[in-house]
C-alpha cells in the first residue's frame, strides 16, 4: 500500500494526475444512477466525461456508499467526490469544493389531498427526510419550524421516506429538488410539492484538501464549459431546463 | 421352588398377559411369527432363546414399544391390540393404551437410564409427574427400593458415574417405583455380577410371593431353572418349546431346545 | 477520549432500543420456534410440511425485505392486513423470522436424543408432553446450547436492520455522528457497545454450559 | 409482468456478486472454523482461551463495522496494514467473521460424540487425526447439519451488507432500480431470487440429511 | 483344561503384561489401592469381583484410557508408565504409547462400535487405517472373522439394526482383526445367549493355543473355571486373591471370596 501513495505525499504541488477516480452514490437519479441496462449514466456522470475529456485525463467511476463518501476519499480510494454534493460550511472543513456548478433547493413533498399549503403548517406533523441528506441540515437550520415539527424520521433512502408519505405515516417529505422532482413526476397523481422550500444550496465537486492543483483544473474546466452552453445542454438532456448556475 | 398354586388360581380370573398370534416384521424379516402366551397371575415366566430370535421384540410388543401386524393382546383382561385382518391390528385411543401399558413396568437391556437426573430423582420422576404424588410421600419408599439393590449411597451420583452394573439396579428400582402389576425384564442380570444377581433375584423372588407377575426374557439359566414357574423357548419368532421349569431342563422334549441346552456350559 | 465519553449518552439511547427489541424478539420467537419445531417433527405429514414452507420462506428471503413488507404492504392484504406502527411492526418481522431459524435448533436437538429415552419415558406411564418437558427438553437444551448462542448473538446484530423503518438503533446513531462529525470513532465506541452486550450473553452461555456439563462425562 | 421481466437481467448480475462471495467465504470458513473449534476444545489452555477471544471479538461485533476496518482502517494499521480492494476486503472479513460462528457449530458437534466412540478408536490404534477423520467428522456432520443450513443460509443474506463497500449485490441492485423507477417490484423479484439460493441450499441440506440418516435409528 | 505349561514359559522371557502397584483415584474416591500382576505369554486370566470394585478401571488404566496415579506398567518388557512418586507416573511420547498399547486389543461392556459403518466397515477400518493394510488384503481376514462369530449374513447391516448380542460379537471381530498380541475383554459374554456364548469361547480357546495372551473380567463363572489358568478376586480396589482356575474355585481362602462365590446360584 505504501509505495503506491509515495508519489503524491512527497511531490506537494503536482501536476494533475493522469487518472482521476470519482466517487458517487449510483442509486441517485438523475446525478448518477443505473440504466436498464445496469450502466452509469446521469448528470454528474455526463459532466465528469466532459470535464475530463477536456482536461485529456482518464476518469473511472466508483460507486460508493454515500455515507462512507469522506472515508473513501481520505483513504485515497476516490479521488474527487461529484454527485450532487452539497457545499456546507461544515463540509469545507474537510473537503476543498470548486466552485458551485449548480443550484438546489429543499423541496417540500406532501400528500397530493394533503391539506398542507405552507412551510409553516408543517407545525405538528410528522416530516421524513434521508438520513445524513443536507434536507435534515437544512430543517435543523430552520429552529423554530424544526421545532414545531411533532417529529423528524430520518430514512436510509428517499424512497422509503415517500412511499410511508403514501402509507400516510408521514404529512411531509423533504428532499432534494433534483432527486425530489425527477421521483413525483414518476408519481405526479400522488404527490404535491409546495412553492414554500427550506432554502437553496449550491452543488460543488469535492477534492482532498491537499490536492490544490486538480481544485484548480477543475474550476477552470467547469467555469469554460458554462460559458460556452456545454453544461446547459447536458442539463436540458437531464432536467428538460438549463438549471446550471 | 416353583409355586403351582398362582397359576392354577390363574384360570379362574382374566389373565395377566394374553397375548394371541402376534406377528411382526421389520421390513422383509418376519421376527415374530405367530406368537401366544398366557400369564397367570403371580406367575414368573422365563424367555430363553438365542440371538435374534425375537424375545426382545415380543417384550416389545406386549408393552406397545413395538405395533404388531396381527394378532391380540390382553392385559388384566383388557384388549389393548385387536386382530383386523388388515395387516396392522387395532389399539384404542393413546390415553386408553396409556393406562393399560401402565400396568406393565419394563427393564432394559440398554438401562435408558435418564442422564441428566441423579439416582435418586429417576426413582421419583415418573411417581411424581405420572401418578401426582407428593415428594414426601414417594421418597421413603425410593430409599427403601435403593437400599434393596445395595446403592443408597449413591442416591444423589448421575448415572454416567456408575459401572454398568450399578446403572441396570437403578433401572430396576426406577421400574418397581412405580408399582406395576406385571413386570417385563430385558436380561435384567446380563450386566451384573453374580454377587448382585443374587440380590436382585431375591428382591424378584420377594415380588413373586407379593403375585407379582414377571416375564423375564433372560440368558442366566440359573435363574430360569430357580425362580421361573414356567420357561418358554423361542427360536426364529416362534416358540418351540415350554414347560414348568425343572422339567424343562430335566427332558427337553425338541432338537433344537436339547442342541442350545447342550451348548451351555 | 473527551470526545468519545460524549459519545456514550447518545448510543446509549440506541443501545435501548437495540436492547428492546432484542428483548422482545426473544420472548416470543423462543416459544414459538419451539412449537414450530414440534410440528416439523410430527407425523402428520399436512402440518409438517406446512411448517416446513414456512421455514424456508422466512429464511429464504432477507429480514429486511420481510420488515419492508409488514410495514409497507401489509395494510393492503385483505382479511390479515393491519397498519402497524414502526417498532411494532419491525416485532412482528424480527420474531417470525427469528422463530423459523430457533425452530430448526430446537429440531435437531429433539432428534439428537436417544430413542431409549423415549423408550424409558413410555414404560414408565409419562405422556408425550410429559416425556417432552422433563426428558426431552432438559437433556436437549445443553446440546443445542452452541447454535443458539450464535443465533441469539445474531440478533443482537441483526437488530440494526431496523434503520430501514428509520428507528434509531445503536448502529444508525453512530452512523449519523459519523456522518456529522467526519470521524470513525463513533464506530468504535458502537463496537464496544456491541462487545458488551455480547459479553453479557457469551458470559451467560457458558455459565448454562457449564450448569449442564454437571451430568455429562 | 414484461416490467418485472426486465428485471431478472440487471438483478442477475447482482446475483452472481452474492454468489460469488458467498462460495468464496464458504470455502474459506468451513476449513478455518474446523481448524478454531479443535483448538477450542484442545486442552492447551492458551491456545483455546486465544481462540475463544477471537471468536467473541468476531462474534461480538457487526459484520458491517468488520468490513469497514479491514476496507478503510487496516491500511494505517502497521505491520498487518494492507490496503485492500473492495471485493477482496469483504472476502476477508466474511470469512474471518462467519469462520467464528462455524467454530461454535463445529465444537458442538465434536462435543456431541460419544466418549466411547474415541475410546473404540484408541484402542484400535488409532492416531487424534485419524480418529477426528474417520470417526468423529463423519457422525458429526448429520449432527450439525441444521444449524449449518441455518448459518449458511443466513450468509446468503448477510452477503447484501457488502452495499456498504458499494459492491453492487443482488439487493443493492434492487435497491438502485427501486430508486430509479420509484416501483417496489425490484424487491419483489429479488426475493424471488433469495428463495431460489434458499431453496436450492434447503434442498441440498435435506438430501444430505436423508443420505446421512441411513445408519441411525 | 487349564495349560501350565505356558505360564511356566512365560518366567524366562519378558511378561507380556507387567502392573506393579497401581493406584488410580477419581476424585476422592481411590478405586485402586496398589494393584499388582504378571501375565505371560499364552496366559488366560479372569478377573472376577463385585460390581464397582475396580475391574473395569485397572483394565482401562493397562491401555491408557485412564492414566494412573502411581505405580508402573510394562508390556512386552517395554515401559509404558514408570512411577515417578510425583502423584503422576510418567509416559512417554503420544506416537510411543500408541506403539506400546496397539500390542493390546480390547473388547468392552458397552460395544463402542462405529454406528456410520456397517458391520464390515467396523472390522476393516482400523487395519486399512492404522496398519495401512489394502482392502483386498484384509477383506477375506474380516470375512472369516465374520464367519467366525456367526454374523457373516449382517456383514452389509448398520450397527443400529443388531441386537446387543450381534454388536458385542462385531465388537470382539473388530479386536481380533488388528492381531494383537494381547486382548482385553471387558465382561465381553454379558450380553450374550449361551448358546453364542460358547461360540465366543471356543474362538477365545483357539485364540490361546496361538498363544494369545488374555486378560478376562467376567461375571460368567463358567467361563473363568473352565476356560481360565487363573482367576484373580478383585474387591474395593485390590485383589484380595488369586489361585489357579479349579483350585480357586474348590477351595476359596478368603472369606470375602467365599461369601462371593457362595451367592452364585
Ligand atoms: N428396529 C429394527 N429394524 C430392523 N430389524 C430389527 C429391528 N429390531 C430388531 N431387529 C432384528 O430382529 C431380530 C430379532 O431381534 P431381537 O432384538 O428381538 O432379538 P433377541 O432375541 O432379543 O436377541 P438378543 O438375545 O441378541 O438380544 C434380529 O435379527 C434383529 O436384527
Ligand atoms: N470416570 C469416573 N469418575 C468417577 N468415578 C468413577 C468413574 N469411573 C468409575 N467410577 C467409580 O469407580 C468405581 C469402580 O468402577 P468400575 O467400573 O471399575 O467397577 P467394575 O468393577 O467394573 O464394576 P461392574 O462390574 O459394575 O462393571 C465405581 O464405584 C464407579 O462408580
Ligand atoms: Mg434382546
Ligand atoms: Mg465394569
Amino acid at each position: 500500500g505504501k509505495g503506491e501513495d509515495a508519489p503524491q505525499a512527497a511531490a506537494p504541488a503536482p501536476a494533475v494526475p493522469a487518472k482521476i477516480v470519482v466517487g458517487l452514490d449510483d442509486n441517485f437519479p438523475p446525478m448518477g444512477f443505473r440504466d436498464e441496462k445496469n450502466e452509469l449514466v446521469g448528470f454528474d456522470i455526463d459532466m465528469a466525461r466532459e470535464a475530463a475529456k477536456r482536461l485529456g485525463i482518464e476518469v473511472e467511476f466508483k460507486p460508493i456508499d454515500w455515507s462512507a463518501k469522506e472515508a473513501e476519499l481520505n483513504s485515497k480510494r476516490v479521488d474527487a467526490l461529484w454527485n450532487g454534493l452539497t457545499i456546507t460550511e461544515e463540509r469545507k472543513k474537510n473537503i476543498a469544493f470548486t466552485a458551485p456548478y449548480m443550484e438546489n433547493h429543499q423541496i417540500i413533498v406532501v400528500a397530493a389531498a394533503s391539506s398542507i399549503q405552507t412551510k409553516a403548517e408543517l407545525a405538528g406533523h410528522v416530516v421524513g427526510a434521508q438520513e445524513g441528506s443536507s434536507a435534515v441540515d437544512a430543517i435543523k437550520k430552520e429552529a423554530e419550524v424544526a421545532a414545531s415539527l411533532k417529529s423528524l424520521k430520518t430514512f436510509g433512502d428517499n424512497v422509503t421516506a415517500l412511499v410511508d408519505l403514501s402509507a400516510g405515516r408521514l404529512d411531509a417529505v423533504v428532499v432534494d429538488e433534483v432527486v425530489g422532482r425527477y421521483l413525483v413526476a414518476k408519481r405526479a397523481n400522488d404527490y404535491r410539492v409546495l412553492t414554500d422550500n427550506f432554502g437553496t444550496e449550491d452543488y460543488g465537486v469535492g477534492t482532498r484538501k491537499e490536492d490544490t492543483a486538480l481544485n484548480a483544473k477543475l474550476d477552470e474546466v467547469l467555469a469554460a464549459m458554462k460559458q460556452d452552453g456545454t453544461a446547459g445542454r447536458i442539463a436540458m438532456q437531464w432536467f428538460g431546463a438549463d438549471i446550471v448556475k | 421352588m416353583p409355586s403351582t398354586t398362582n397359576s392354577a388360581a390363574a384360570a379362574t380370573r382374566p389373565a395377566m398377559i394374553e397375548a394371541r398370534g402376534i406377528v411382526k416384521s421389520f421390513g422383509a424379516l418376519r421376527v415374530l411369527d405367530g406368537v401366544s402366551l398366557t400369564l397367570g397371575k403371580g406367575e414368573v415366566v422365563a424367555v430363553i432363546g438365542p440371538s435374534g430370535s425375537g424375545k426382545s421384540t415380543f417384550l416389545r410388543c406386549l408393552n406397545h414399544l413395538e405395533t404388531i401386524d396381527a394378532g391380540t393382546v390382553l392385559i388384566e383382561g383388557e384388549t389393548l391390540a385387536t386382530d383386523e385382518g388388515s395387516g396392522h391390528s387395532r389399539y384404542g385411543s393413546d390415553a386408553e393404551v396409556r393406562r393399560i401399558c401402565s400396568k406393565m413396568g419394563m427393564v432394559f437391556q440398554s438401562f435408558n437410564l435418564f442422564p441428566h437426573m441423579t439416582v435418586l430423582q429417576n426413582i421419583i420422576e415418573a411417581p411424581i409427574t405420572v401418578k401426582g404424588m407428593a415428594r414426601d410421600e414417594i421418597l421413603p419408599k425410593a430409599e427403601e427400593l435403593l437400599r434393596k439393590v445395595g446403592l443408597l449411597e449413591k442416591r444423589d451420583n448421575y448415572p454416567s458415574r456408575l459401572s454398568g452394573g450399578q446403572k441396570q439396579r437403578v433401572a430396576i428400582a426406577r421400574a418397581l417405583a412405580m408399582e406395576p402389576d406385571i413386570m417385563l425384564f430385558d436380561e435384567p442380570t446380563s450386566a451384573l455380577d453374580p454377587e448382585l444377581t443374587g440380590e436382585v433375584l431375591r428382591t424378584m423372588r420377594q415380588l413373586a410371593d407379593e403375585h407379582m407377575t414377571m416375564l423375564v426374557v433372560t440368558h442366566e439359566m440359573g435363574f430360569a431353572r430357580e425362580v421361573a414357574h414356567r420357561v418358554i423357548f423361542m427360536d426364529q419368532g416362534s416358540i418351540v418349546e415350554e414347560g414348568p421349569a425343572p422339567a424343562f431342563f430335566l427332558a427337553p422334549a425338541h432338537p433344537r431346545t436339547k442342541a442350545f441346552l447342550g451348548q451351555m456350559l | 477520549m473527551e470526545y468519545a465519553l460524549s459519545l456514550v449518552g447518545p448510543l446509549a439511547q440506541g443501545a435501548q432500543v437495540t436492547l428492546t427489541l432484542f428483548f422482545i424478539t426473544l420472548g416470543l420467537a423462543v416459544p414459538l420456534g419451539l412449537v414450530l419445531a414440534l410440528a416439523r417433527v410430527s407425523r402428520w405429514r399436512a402440518l409438517s410440511n406446512a411448517v416446513n414452507g414456512y421455514i424456508w420462506l422466512m429464511r429464504g428471503t432477507p429480514l429486511m425485505l420481510q420488515m419492508l413488507f409488514i410495514y409497507f404492504a401489509l395494510p393492503f392484504v385483505p382479511v390479515i392486513g393491519v397498519r402497524l406502527p414502526d417498532f411494532p411492526a419491525a416485532v412482528v418481522a424480527f420474531a417470525l423470522n427469528y422463530a423459523a431459524y430457533f425452530a430448526e435448533i430446537f429440531r435437531a436437538g429433539i432428534l439428537s436424543i436417544d430413542r431409549g429415552q423415549y423408550e424409558g419415558s413410555k414404560v414408565l406411564g409419562m405422556t408425550p408432553l410429559q416425556t417432552l418437558r422433563r426428558i426431552v427438553l432438559p437433556q436437549m437444551v445443553p446440546r443445542i446450547l452452541p447454535p443458539l448462542s450464535n443465533e441469539t448473538i445474531t440478533l443482537v446484530k441483526d437488530t440494526s436492520l431496523i434503520y430501514v423503518l428509520a428507528l434509531n438503533d445503536i448502529l444508525r446513531v453512530a452512523r449519523g455522528i459519523v456522518q456529522r462529525d467526519f470521524t470513525t470513532t463513533p464506530f468504535l465506541v458502537a463496537a464496544l457497545f456491541y462487545l458488551l452486550m455480547t459479553l453479557v450473553l457469551t458470559w451467560g452461555f457458558q455459565r448454562l454450559e457449564k450448569h449442564y456439563a454437571k451430568y455429562d462425562q
